[in-house]
């Protein structure tokens, strides 16, 4: 499980020049979509965290995403923050706010968990929506303005797609880097069997909620970067549904394995934009791929390398096991001992 | 000849979709008219549906993306989340946007490629307020709003009006999009003790709330603009329809003959009657038609132009059904509709003129 | 003199069963503390109410002389208490080695310092070792959930000693245990409570192994302490015999 | 006061509708560790089903028939054999995946191959009203309310007292040991399965001559379920009435007391207080023993 | 001499790419008691599983009665007369004890009708069960869980019984009980096979020992010669163990 993360730190940085580079020849339409995939990646990254690390089910990350995409369009349209600032503030927003609802975790799981957070990302929902003295209510926030950075102006499609492919980077290093250290192993023993885990010093409650708020970090980044990258919000985009369909990213390209999360918004949010020729059916096939997916291989797209890597380890295992010399005699037979046992 | 591109990005699913579908088959029927009568110019129309999802990220990709494809004309979305979320591509673009909103805040920016195929709320709402005032002789309202753009919208438009008129509101009541259960606010309406509900809900919220008002004895009037008194609701909301009126922008019933014409054509292409958003996509699409033909030639900047300011008239072009206005900001102006349902018809009981013919 | 551990009057009551019915014992630093007694009799439920993971209906728990009732088992673990689980408790889905690294990583420095610090905290060599003790060697980097019953055991009690601790609590680590790697195990126990002088509690029905192991026996019946004493003058108490050994 | 009796005795009717959805979550729950997202699909489809039929020319009972026996094949039988069976033992995530996704393949089939838009939908119950304590009750809710307790009740009843619904819960608890023990493991998650599907055909009859028949009904009703059998507790099928009547109470109440404009929010975050504080749900029984 | 009750031959059966049985043979003495030993991950539970069904047998052939087996389904076995109580924890931990015990006479054919009589019978002989009878299962401690599933095993009056690792968990007197429900077994002309790591007990109560050690079968003979084997002693039944019992 652990092990893995080398050769993913050799995918990241081969595929960081080539993402670079890529899409130049795109037009303003095909940027967006990568731009967005990168976006969705990024929550998913952090919903991964939580779900498929420390296996707390959240149904919050849509929530947490409308909260990064808010924060970030108050501060820069209503108090004129630099972009920057109003990602910093916003990551850091939902962490704290991921920190609450890891409080609820503590107490219940499973389904339960599922619900609690179902709750929150419906009252963020409604919060969105009916405030409009902060929010703008159902009529949202326009004219969100993209970053300029060391005074030049990042706001076409090809410079800011490559700014969120750096974040892209930062952030899955980082999140690389927390899931090598001792910290990963930690969310994969809350998973594992937390009882056990708690009696051997993992301290539960911290990480619980680290997991949460980690993971809600993520979520309000990407939405942070969600506001520029559409340059408007309204409510729609951070409903329930949101949530869902983040949660399905997560596992169909594999909860717990590294790019799963890019995998999974391959399919949910580049699948449908490459679909759109096919008219009102996109969605159809869209499920139906899914579907697929987590039939033929249930640990989502990634885990069939999880499980192609399970089968040579098994399979190395069995050989050690082949080739163990047994302790007793075996010269003196099966046949022979057997014999002398049926007759006696 | 080589043909002109129209991109629809229209609301197929989310909870848009009615609306939607309904739009985009307007747009099917009026682009295979025209295309059977030679096209623009003499140049077919290849139209493109692209879902919005109902969705602003959504739709943005979408008119990015038909903006990439050089579309000619962009038409749709609805909802005024997508709106919000795609005008200022097409104005980067300097591509025409034709959309199907009713929320006033969209024309407000002073964006010059937008254009409206239906009346501003904020210009339907006083009409109805006077008829309130005039005819049903209200002193308290009760008001049921969608809480989305849309119902919104409506409701901050029509409370003011109003309140102008002395008219007190008896209750406030808001009401989720895609709400089934609407027992509750039926009773709150009766309780308020109104002397008439103004209902301002989509399609199917409407035909729920006029059955849980029928099975909690409202007795008073309800009234309502276009959806309320669309062919969908009549038919889905069954007995608990009648006697409900209002004030409707458009109205396959309206007493206008392009409009039977239209609605029979539709009936009979998809089995079903169109409402308002049909007839929006059909004129939308003959709207380019008949400003293209006016420039006389593809351009866009010039169509945005010519559209501003512009009247065309049925006598002129058939295809646009009601004679129709549009205003500096891209706002319309047209005549409009008293109607009240009778036996499970809409039944025009008067025709209001246009704002400012 | 403090002891390590002094459980007083401790109750621990299901509705009406009261699993333990006030037990009061202490355990001596550098001892090996057996606990035998019917199925039943509550053994378990105080491990698990000394060790955090239930809160007890009535009574203290001390450590060292300091209150530790109500303290969380990841908090007490960090005091230097470590436990195996009667039922198999190990990470199912991770590896050997990972299993064993986790146990005993949390116990070197900050929380902070492990997310900057080695990845293995240091411990891959201390695993391995441990690894090779339990023969586990080909089933290193296999899933733990796919270990036998005996192995998973074997694991369980490996993952109790990976931190050091000072204080063991076994909950009948011989079961299913070969006789061959529990002479082992017994070897391994004693050598670690000689050398380091860490200090252990076992519950266990293997008689052979607890009254060679252990200095000190108390039994259990019916959630109460019933008797108390050397292995020899267990073995031979009448009463121990009728409630427990049978004849 | 008039107020809050109508407010009740409506929010019971709802309620009832949720329970009669709910009972589903907790039936394939208890024999199969399913959690089926697709629920509320299930509750809208069957009435679609009947209307394409009608459209197709079949008078109206043999639609009802051929709808019935279609879905119950599809939904409870196909949906056991081609997507259950093949993904339970991998756990519950994948499959509630599984069942999201089949929800959206649903929804979306029911769109493209029939229509986006409401339609009427003819009732099984007739039309009559009645009034409860002078509050107005439409026999259908009265119907729906009856259909809901006592199937609520008689699958309880059945699947504790019974020696088939002790066997089915044996199954969900720990299917290798009933193997083991010989228990027609199959056969038994099937007949939850069948009976699932059954239930969700009644509420769909029964629901769809007010909600209309629409693809998209199942978002709310599926929510409102999931939300009535958590609050229930999930392992209890007697929660379900429960939750479902507790849920449609306090969604009334607030709507008509606290504030429409956040009716949704408050009985979820009312429900959340519950869970928190009792967080095996209302009538659910406690996990297991874990050390 | 009779044929034996069971016998494999050539069986290669194992998990994914794992195979743990690599041509395991042996025969299973009719009416007698054989107790199986081995070290850790030897491949015992592995054999069981295989025979019952529940792990397929990629090769080879298991006889029964001299009818073949291989790859049956549980329930067909237990019709034939098997049953198999495995290791571990096998209970239905929501449903009461007697709702637990009444499940195991489910593959019970139509012409028993004396069923309550023989739980009666199982609950008198556990009195603890009885006690417990209408508490969740879960409940239960360790030895009494598996007490239980000895109880619940036996109901369908099997003609051959696998079982394995009766003694874990269970106290010396509860394991002298089960060993002696065994004897009465046999008295009645059934079979056993048992897996059993506390062996130099269960070698003592039973005819035959069967040493498994890689998946194969390494020595089969009496259990008297089993026992005074210097090998085996040594190498599976903790020789070292036995140095350090005596004082
Ligand atoms: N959660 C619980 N609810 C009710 N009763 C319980 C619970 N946990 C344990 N008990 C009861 O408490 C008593 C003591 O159980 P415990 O597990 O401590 O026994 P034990 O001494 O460890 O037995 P064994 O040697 O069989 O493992 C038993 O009678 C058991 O049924
Ligand atoms: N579910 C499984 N998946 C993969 N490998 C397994 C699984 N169960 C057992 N094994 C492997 O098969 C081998 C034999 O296991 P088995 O359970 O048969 O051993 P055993 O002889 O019963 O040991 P014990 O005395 O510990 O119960 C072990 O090496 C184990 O790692
Ligand atoms: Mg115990
Ligand atoms: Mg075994």
């Amino acid at each position: 499980m652990i092990r893995r993360l080398d050769a993913s730190l050799l995918i990241l940085l081969v595929a960081f020049p080539i993402l670079w580079l890529l899409p130049s020849g795109l037009k303003s339409y095909g940027l967006y979509v990568v731009s967005l995939w990168l976006v969705m990646s990024i929550a998913a990254m952090g919903l991964n965290l939580t779900l498929g690390y420390a296996g707390l089910t959240s149904l919050a990350q849509g929530a947490f995403l409308g909260i990064g995409a808010y924060a970030t369009a108050i501060l820069t349209t209503k108090a004129g923050w630099p972009l920057p600032a109003a990602f910093l503030a916003s990551s850091a927003l939902s962490f704290a706010v991921g920190v609450l609802l890891g409080f609820p975790a503590l107490r219940v799981k499973h389904h339960y968990l599922a619900f609690v957070t179902l709750a929150f990302t419906v009252v963020v929902f409604l919060v969105a929506r009916n405030e409009q003295w902060l929010t703008g209510g159902v009529f949202g926030i326009a004219n969100i303005p993209r970053p300029v950075l060391f005074g030049s102006d990042l706001g076409a499609a090809l410079p800011f797609y490559r700014l969120l492919l750096c974040v892209t980077l930062v952030l899955a290093l980082a999140m690389w880097w927390l899931l090598k250290s001792p910290w990963g192993r930690a969310f994969l023993a809350l998973r594992e069997n937390a009882v056990r885990a708690a009696s051997l010093g993992v301290d539960i409650r911290a990480y619980t909620l680290l997991a949460f708020a980690i993971g809600s970090a993520y979520g309000g980044a990407a939405g942070s970067l969600y506001a520029p990258l559409v340059e408007f919000i309204d409510p729609a985009p951070f409903a329930l549904s949101a949530s869902f369909v983040l949660l399905l990213t997560v596992v169909a390209g594999g909860a717990g394995s590294f790019f799963g999360p890019f995998v999974g918004a391959f399919f949910s949010y580049m699948l449908p934009e490459l679909l759109r020729a096919t008219g009102g059916w996109y969605l159809i096939i869209y499920a139906a791929v899914v579907l697929l997916i987590v039939m033929i291989s249930p640990t989502g797209l990634l885990g069939l390398i999880e499980r192609w890597r399970d089968h040579r380890s098994q399979a190395k295992a069995a050989a050690a096991r082949a080739a163990a010399a047994p302790t007793l005699g075996a010269a003196s037979g099966e046949t022979d001992s057997l014999g002398k046992g049926a007759t006696q | 000849a080589d043909p002109v591109k129209l991109i629809d990005v229209i609301e197929l699913s989310g909870p848009g979709a009615p609306a939607g579908t309904n739009w985009k088959n307007g747009v099917d029927l009026a682009v295979k008219e025209i295309n059977a009568k030679g096209g623009i110019l003499g140049r077919p129309i290849a139209v493109t549906h692209y879902d919005s999802q109902t969705n602003p990220g959504a739709t943005r990709a979408a008119v990015q993306r038909a903006v990439d494809e050089d579309a000619y004309v962009v038409l749709g979305p609805i909802f005024s989340g997508p709106i919000s979320a795609s005008m200022q591509i097409t104005q980067r673009a300097g591509v025409p946007q034709i959309v199907g909103g009713e929320a006033s805040a969209f024309t407000k920016q002073g964006n010059p490629y937008i254009f409206r195929t239906s009346l501003n709320q904020a210009d339907a709402m006083p009409k109805l307020a006077n008829y309130l005032r005039d005819e049903v002789k209200a002193k308290s309202v009760a008001v049921v709003w969608v809480n989305n753009d849309f119902g919104k919208g409506g409701r901050d438009a029509m409370i003011p009006e109003l309140q102008k008129r002395g008219i007190q509101v008896a209750a406030d009541i808001a009401t989720e999009s895609g709400q089934a259960d609407f027992a509750a606010d039926a009773i709150k309406v009766k309780n308020a003790n109104a002397d008439a509900v103004f209902v301002y809900l989509n399609e199917e919220e409407s035909a729920r709330f006029l059955r849980a008002a029928r099975q909690q004895a409202i007795a008073k009037p309800v009234i309502g603009e276009t959806t309320l008194l669309g062919a969908k609701v009549i038919e889905l909301a069954g007995e608990a329809a009648n006697g409900v009126k209002g004030h409707v922008g458009l109205l396959v019933d309206a007493p206008k003959p392009g409009f039977a014409a239209f609605g029979k054509t539709y009936q009979d292409a998809y089995g079903f009657t169109s409402d308002h958003n049909g007839i929006k996509g059909y004129t939308a699409v003959y709207t380019v038609k008949t400003i293209t033909e006016r420039v006389g030639k593809f351009d866009r900047e010039a169509f945005a132009k010519t559209l501003h300011g512009a009247r065309i008239d049925v006598a002129q072009e058939p295809g646009i059904l009601i004679d129709t206005k549009w205003l500096e900001n891209g706002d319309v102006d047209r005549e409009s509709f008293l109607v009240e349902v009778t036996d499970g018809k809409p039944v025009v009981k008067a025709t209001l003129p246009m704002i400012n013919p | 003199m403090t002891h390590v551990l002094e459980v007083s009057s401790l109750k621990k009551y299901f509705g009406g069963v009261k699993a333990v019915d006030g037990v009061s014992f202490t355990v001596e630093e550098g001892e090996i503390l057996g606990l035998i007694g019917p199925n039943g009799c509550g053994k378990s439920t105080l491990f698990n109410c000394i060790l955090g993971q239930l809160t007890p209906t009535e009574g203290e728990v001390k450590l060292d002389g300091r209150v530790v009732t109500g303290l969380y088992p990841a908090q007490l673990n960090r005091l230097g208490v470590s436990r195996t689980f009667q039922l198999l408790q190990v990470f199912p889905n991770l590896s050997v080695r990972e299993n064993l690294i986790l146990a005993g990583q949390e116990h070197k420095g900050s929380m902070i310092g492990r997310l900057f610090g080695a990845r293995d905290a240091g411990l891959t060599a201390e695993a391995d070792r441990m690894i090779a003790f339990f023969k586990l060697e080909h089933l290193a980097d296999q899933k733990a959930g796919g270990l036998s019953y005996g192995q998973q055991k074997l694991l369980d009690a490996a993952m109790a000693f990976m931190a050091g601790p000072r204080l063991v609590l076994l909950d009948e680590p011989a079961g299913g245990v070969n006789l061959t790697m529990l002479a082992n195990l017994k070897e391994r126990l004693q050598i670690i409570n000689r050398e380091l002088g860490a200090t252990f509690v076992v519950i266990e029905h293997n008689m052979d192994f607890v009254m060679s192991l252990c200095s000190r026996v108390v039994v259990m019946a019916e959630g109460k302490i019933l008797a108390e004493g050397p292995p020899s003058a267990i073995r031979n108490d009448p009463a121990v015999i009728e409630a427990y050994l049978g004849h | 006061m008039d107020q809050f009796l109508q407010l009740v005795v409506a929010g019971l009717a709802t309620g009832a509708i949720y329970a009669l959805a709910a009972i589903g979550f907790t039936l394939v729950w208890q024999t199969s560790q399913t959690i089926n997202f697709a629920q509320g699909e299930f509750v809208m489809l069957p009435a679609i089903l009947v209307l394409v039929g009608t459209h197709a020319g079949l008078p109206v009972w043999a639609a009802f028939a051929v709808a019935s026996i279609a879905f119950v094949l599809l939904f409870g039988f196909g949906f056991k054999r081609f997507l259950v069976e093949p993904m339970q033992r991998h756990g519950v995530l994948p499959l509630a995946i599984a069942t999201m996704a089949l929800s959206v393949l649903v929804k979306e089939a029911a769109k493209n191959g029939f229509s986006a838009e409401a339609q009427p939908f003819p009732s099984l119950v007739p039309d009559g009203m009645l009034s409860l304590w002078g509050a107005a009750l439409s026999a259908r809710d009265l119907a729906i309310f009856v259909v809901a307790v006592v199937a609520i009740v008689g699958l309880q009843l059945f699947i504790t007292r019974t020696r088939t619904g002790r066997t089915m819960q044996a199954t969900a608890q720990n299917p290798t040991v009933a193997r083991i023990l010989g228990i027609p493991v199959e056969r038994m998650i099937l007949l939850t399965f069948l009976i699932n599907a059954m239930l969700a055909l009644v509420a769909s009859y029964l629901v769809s001559p007010v909600y209309l028949a629409k693809f998209s009904n199942g978002e709310s009703i599926g929510l409102a379920a999931f939300i009535a059998a958590i609050v229930g507790g999930f392992n209890q099928i007697r929660g379900a009435l429960a939750g479902g009547f507790l849920i449609g109470l306090i969604d009334n109440l607030t709507a008509a007391y606290v504030s429409s404009a956040y009716r949704t929010a408050v009985p979820l975050v009312v429900l959340v207080v519950v869970i928190l504080v009792k967080p095996e749900g209302l009538l659910g029984r406690k996990e297991e023993r874990t050390v | 001499m009779d044929q034996p009750i069971l016998t494999l031959s050539g069986v290669v059966a194992g998990y994914g790419q794992m195979t743990i049985l690599n041509g395991t043979a042996f025969s299973v003495p009719r009416g007698s008691i054989t107790t199986v030993i081995g070290p850790n991950g030897a491949g015992k539970s592995t054999v069981f599983k295989t025979i019952f069904g529940l792990l397929p047998a990629r090769e080879g052939q298991i006889l029964f009665d001299s009818r073949d087996i291989t790859n049956r389904k549980p329930r067909a076995l237990l019709e034939a007369g098997i049953c198999y109580i495995p290791q571990g924890r096998n209970i239905f931990p929501e449903l009461s004890v007697r709702h637990n015990i009444e499940l195991g006479a489910v593959a019970a054919g139509r012409g028993i009708t004396d069923m309550p009589q023989r739980i009666e019978a199982a609950l008198d002989r556990f009195p603890v069960l009885r006690q417990k009878a209408d508490q969740q299962a879960s409940t239960l401690s360790g030895g009494q869980q598996k007490q239980l599933e000895i109880v619940r095993g036996l109901l369908l009056d099997p003609k051959l019984i696998l079982i394995d690792e009766p003694s874990i968990g269970l106290s010396p007197a509860m394991v002298a009980e089960t060993f002696q429900i065994l004897l009465e077994q046999r008295a009645r002309g059934v079979s056993v096979l048992m897996i059993e790591q506390n062996a130099r007990s269960a070698l003592a109560m039973s005819d035959y020992g069967l040493v498994l050690e890689l998946g194969q079968t390494r020595m089969f003979d009496s259990a008297a010669a089993i026992l005074s084997d210097p090998r085996v002693g040594q190498l599976f039944l903790g020789g070292s163990l036995e140095k350090t019992v005596a004082p």
